[in-house]
């Protein structure tokens, strides 16, 4: 059993480890390698929004091709800055409300053409589809009704009694039945993950397996 | 079959800006054409429907030769002119019989089209010249006319159903369990002195998810500051950050209490998802807040943050519309609103007549949508061309 | 506390460490737990162990990063030593930036094990070439038009190999390593368009998505996961190709571990459940 | 007046954005692209303050020297240090920026990334032992088709019974694909009706006021 000489190994595998004792319970070595992710991870992440953002965005358009268009949303984000004067501060509001109706009006009809339509569409194909013989006939249909008994959960309006009781408990037992089903086929990928880690460790930290 | 056009048309787009160049970069081979291969047959140029202009497609039939496997691709070429000064303008591989012309000098300009095809063995054979095309920008998407019809008919029936509420019409709306369980959530942690952890999920603004998280936070803040508890919002997205401070803010202003507002309660930690996880972790197991609630958007961190906060014994209150993630709040959580009950939760918790006018012209749309696939199923079954005529009116694009 | 009480609440520290045992404890001593293959996996290994040797290549994509590498590089190897045994031609490119650096890794590592293999005459690596589907419509069309060049920088031209592989026509098999958005490209443009034949390895979270495309034949056979990659190093020494340490299989023996392990605290918690509420019954009844 | 402005904001842009979906004209789709040009101008903006609310959060723990407040040197260290590298970095001649940036990102962030997702491998075992108990006739649904999609997983179920994967592959198939539709629908019907207020204004939480 030998160690890796590399200090950047060392690093990694140290950090790795200080996350995983977070499961023994919270402490001051998982608290320090928290904050550092923490502050590591925001600085990165300011790096992209300054290099992939503002970048070619702001700053290449205004000084590269002079457009000064883009000033307009340039003052809007100074906006924000009115927070800290008292008086003023409603002034962040207007750039919030450019934010907030772009990203609703930007996602209103193609939530309906995908969500909606799309399923829609899928769910009669797949119901009708017919291929592959009686079988895949009868489950086309069972996947139907569960459909529909799905949706039928969501009434919110009505009180779920008589019919609509009937078809929401059946949703329910659909999704039930859909929720564990997902559970159990994600195991394996989670542990797939630890064992990446673990291979880590004793790959290339630690050298104990090949 | 008009349909498919746009979809093809956008691969074609792709495949030729990268077909293009090096067709013409590697000289063909100077050997004389062996034999004559057939050229291709029926070559009609048409302005690309459904587009900002400038763009015109070519359309043929393959020639005689491809199915024998002699054909390399073909070569397009276009000329202001029927007679004269062709030139080539892209280039596709076999098995492909239309090509989109993209940025052409003009709108309303004629343009004419062949099409030469090529033999593996570098032989040539043009084809007729098309008729005079002209490009044209589209003003409606004839693709997303389904989509149209389908926004013009929900908002007409959510309003339909606002006004309604507006006068004054009793709206009945059923318990959702999670949303019962807010204010013994707060009155708990008020109870125990300890603090309410609201996560808004990991998504940006622009996902409705987060808004739909924005509006529980304005609703649970309201309570925070009546009751005095205090709450931890932490952020992994900074326009998200904003508008919850100023939520939490506003809340604490209307029920009459600014100074107990706390900036500092509504944070940032950063934007990596993982970060955020290991940071809200932290906070769950060193503050120990006595409510959690994790609504809106979330990933593969709903487990890690739902399962410490059950070890830490609080009550959890989640809700998000991703369906993958709602398997491990159903196990980890204590109330889990699942997909739709996230966005009833604004109107059943503030019990405003217009937000449950919206809900119930939910409720009818979703009867309505229930309704035609039962219809769209029956019809399938009873002819075939039905189910082909009924996928593609619903068919995307 | 009695029994009962016990069973159902064990501390969760036990039940990670045992989750972490039974994950490391495998991987130091391979435990070698039977393999009962998928269908789909033995349809793709059929389907790659019928190519004729020394003639048409299998063109594997090798379209994943580090993070889906514990899952897809074992494929990757065990798709690779499989051919080099078998003399099966093998083409390989990739779509993810990252994966060129790690199936060339995989590869020299692989050819060492079989000192008669020679680069260019029985294995071929295209590398990365941005532009995701426009490159594999490209490779439908001409492989040489795709890349001049080898990843080494060797004119195409060069190498024997490909002497007589122009596009899809010449391939009888693409597989496809993914994580989710490659698979859907494959399928579409080399499968519909260019009549190849495709199959795939994917992560385990993506499995679900694709059974519709198995089902209808549009993928002829599946790899799931890192239990795809041990049933195909499972098929691959069962029919003598290959005496390599199999990694996804001691990667399996302890997914295998772990899901026991679950199931088993699953069944503890209930029984224990079970025999707190009839006792409680009982009292109340008393 | 201060409220009405925004909101004719919101109502505005979401309309016009609503119905530049179903224009493809050239002006429209410069106006589509100007608008997220812009969006993501003023997003960036944001970041300032959101890294800033960091900082100064950290920065009143160290001042306060409140309990284990050098942990928060960490933080603000990561995030100066961390931004610094990656936008000098890009100068030329500091090219040892860029290096030591790529080096902090492989080996501390990177890592620490990887370690945290491995973490649910633990509390996939913990969270499973605890809800699955046929509490309710649901929860044992939960529980059955949680335990064969798992025995589909492992050879032991093939072992048992060979049909096992296959049953599991049913359930992914059928029931599982059948309620995440349904939900599906819902939650396109929930989001655009969320949209939908935001944009008609009736929705004005975020204003303060609970729509008022």
């Amino acid at each position: 059993m030998t160690f890796s000489t590399n200090p950047w190994i060392w690093v990694a595998a140290i950090l790795t480890l200080s996350i995983f004792s977070f499961l023994y319970k919270e402490n001051a070595v998982y608290r320090f390698a928290e904050h550092l992710f923490v502050g590591i991870s925001a600085g990165y992440g300011v790096a992209i929004i300054w290099n992939n953002m503002l970048i070619p965005n702001l700053f290449d358009p205004l000084l590269k091709d002079h457009n000064f268009w883009v000033l307009i949303p340039a003052v809007l984000g100074l906006l924000y800055f009115f927070r800290f004067v008292p008086k003023l501060g409603y002034l962040i509001l207007i750039p919030m409300a450019f934010l907030l109706g772009a990203g609703n009006g930007l996602s209103l009809a193609p939530v309906i053409q995908a969500d909606i339509i799309k399923q829609m569409q899928s769910t009669i194909g797949d119901a009708t589809s017919m291929t592959g013989g009686g079988w895949n006939m009868i489950w086309g249909i069972v996947a139907f009704i569960g459909v529909l008994c799905t949706l039928s959960f969501f009434f919110f309006s009505r009180e779920h009694k008589g019919p609509l009781k009937v078809s929401a408990s059946i949703g329910i037992w659909f999704i039930m039945i859909g929720f564990g089903a997902s559970f159990g086929n994600t195991v394996m990928a989670r542990v797939s993950l630890l064992i990446g880690r673990v291979q880590f460790l004793m790959t290339e930290w630690i050298h104990i397996i090949k | 079959m008009r349909q498919k056009i746009p979809g093809l048309l956008l691969v074609l787009f792709w495949a030729s800006l990268c077909l293009a160049l090096p067709a013409q970069q590697i000289p063909v081979t100077a050997e004389p054409a062996a034999a004559a291969i057939a050229p291709v047959q029926a070559v009609k140029a048409f302005d690309t429907p459904n587009d900002k202009g400038r763009s015109i497609t070519v359309t043929w039939q393959a020639s005689s030769d491809e199915a024998k496997g002699l054909v390399a691709g073909y070569e397009v070429q276009r000329s202001e002119s029927s007679q004269e000064g062709f030139a080539d303008i892209g280039y596709v591989p076999f098995g492909f019989s239309s090509y989109t012309d993209q940025e052409l000098p003009a709108n309303g300009k004629d343009y004419y089209y062949r099409v030469r095809a090529e033999g593996l063995k570098g032989e040539e054979a043009y084809s007729q010249v098309s008729g005079a095309a002209q490009a044209r920008e589209q003003w409606f998407n004839t693709m997303r006319a389904n989509a149209l019809f389908g926004t013009v008919l929900f908002i007409l029936i959510v309003i339909y159903f606002i006004s309604k509420a507006k006068k004054g019409h009793h709206l009945f709306i059923r318990k959702i369990a999670g949303l019962a369980a807010v204010d013994e959530a707060v009155g708990r942690a008020t109870e125990m002195g300890r603090p309410i952890l609201f996560v808004p999920g990991i998504a940006s603004i622009s996902d409705i998810p987060t808004i739909a998280a924005l509006n529980i936070l304005a609703e649970v803040s309201k309570r925070t500051a009546e009751y005095d508890t205090p709450i931890i919002v932490p952020n992994r997205d900074p326009v998200v950050y904003t508008v919850a401070q100023e939520i939490v803010k506003e809340s604490y202003n209307q029920i009459g209490r600014p100074d107990a507002f706390n900036h500092d309660s509504v944070f940032y930690l950063t934007d990596n998802q993982m970060g955020f996880a290991s940071g809200v972790d932290g906070i769950i197991a060193r503050e120990k807040p006595a409510t959690n609630f994790f609504l809106g958007y979330f990933a593969a961190e709903a487990l890690i943050i739902a399962e410490t906060g059950a070890t830490t014994g609080a009550i959890q209150i989640a809700g998000t519309d991703q369906v993958t993630q709602l398997p491990f709040f159903i196990t980890a959580c204590d109330y889990t609103l699942m997909g739709e009950e996230l966005y009833a939760a604004s109107a059943y918790l503030s019990r405003q007549p217009m937000l449950l006018g919206t809900l119930k012209g939910q409720d009818w749309s979703k009867a309505l949508i229930g309704l035609l696939m039962v219809v769209g199923v029956v019809l399938s079954f009873i002819n075939p061309a039905l189910r082909t005529f009924i996928l593609k009116l619903l068919e995307v694009g | 506390m009695n029994i009962w009480e016990k069973m159902s609440k064990i501390d969760r520290r036990i039940i990670y460490l045992m989750v972490g045992l039974a994950v490391i404890i495998p991987l130091i001593f391979p435990m070698n737990l039977p393999s009962y293959p998928s269908k789909y996996a033995i349809k793709l290994y059929n389907e790659v162990d019928k190519i004729a040797p020394n003639n048409q290549p299998l063109l594997v994509s090798a379209d994943y990063s580090p993070s889906m590498m514990p899952e897809l590089h074992p494929m990757f190897m065990a798709i690779a030593r499989h051919c080099f045994a078998k003399k099966i031609r093998l083409l390989v490119t990739t779509l993810d930036p990252n994966g060129a650096a790690l199936a060339e890794d995989a590869l020299l590592k692989i050819s060492k094990e079989y000192p008669d293999i020679v680069y260019g005459r029985d294995y071929v690596m295209l590398g990365y070439k941005p532009g995701f589907f426009t490159v594999i419509m490209l490779l439908g069309e001409s492989i040489i038009k795709a890349y001049p060049k080898d990843h080494f920088g060797t004119p195409l031209a060069q190498l024997p190999m490909m002497a007589n592989v122009r596009n899809y026509a010449d391939i009888p098999l693409v597989i496809t390593l993914c994580g989710s958005k490659a698979m859907d490209s494959w399928v579409i443009y080399a499968g519909t368009r260019y009549h190849a034949k495709v199959g795939y390895g994917n992560t385990a979270v993506a499995s679900a998505d694709y059974y519709p495309w198995l089902q209808s034949g549009q993928l002829v056979g599946q790899l799931n996961g890192l239990k795809g990659a041990s049933e195909y190093e499972y098929l691959n020494e069962k029919n003598g190709y290959t005496k390599a340490p199999k990694t996804a299989s001691k990667g399996m023996d302890a997914v295998a571990i772990v899901h026991l392990l679950i199931m088993a605290f699953i069944i503890i918690g209930n029984i224990g459940f079970f025999a707190l509420r009839s006792k409680s019954k009982q009292q109340g009844g008393n | 007046m201060k409220r009405q402005i925004p909101l004719m904001i919101v109502l505005f842009l979401g309309i016009l954005l609503t119905v530049q979906f179903f224009i493809p004209s050239n002006s429209s789709t410069v106006f589509y692209q100007t608008v997220i040009q812009w969006y993501l101008i003023i997003t960036g903006f944001t970041i300032i303050l959101a890294v800033g609310s960091l900082v100064n959060h950290h920065n009143l723990k160290i001042r306060r020297r409140k309990e284990h407040w050098w942990n928060s040197i960490a933080t603000i260290t990561g995030v100066v240090v961390m931004a610094l590298l990656g936008i000098l970095g890009k100068i030329e001649g500091l090219g040892w920026m860029m290096d030591l940036y790529r080096k902090l990102f492989k080996y501390v962030q990177a890592p620490m990334d990887s370690a945290m997702f491995a973490i649910l491998a633990f509390y996939m075992a913990s969270a499973s032992y605890r809800a699955f108990r046929a509490r309710s006739k649901e929860a044992l649904l939960l529980l059955i088709s949680g335990f064969i999609v798992m025995l589909g997983v492992v050879p032991f179920g093939a072992y048992l019974w060979r049909a096992i994967p296959d049953i599991s592959e049913w359930i992914l198939m059928v029931p599982n694909m059948a309620s995440k539709r349904g939900i599906l629908l819902g939650v396109g019907l929930g989001s655009a009706a969320t949209a939908l207020k935001i944009i008609l204004g009736i929705e004005r939480s975020w204003l303060g006021g609970g729509g008022k």
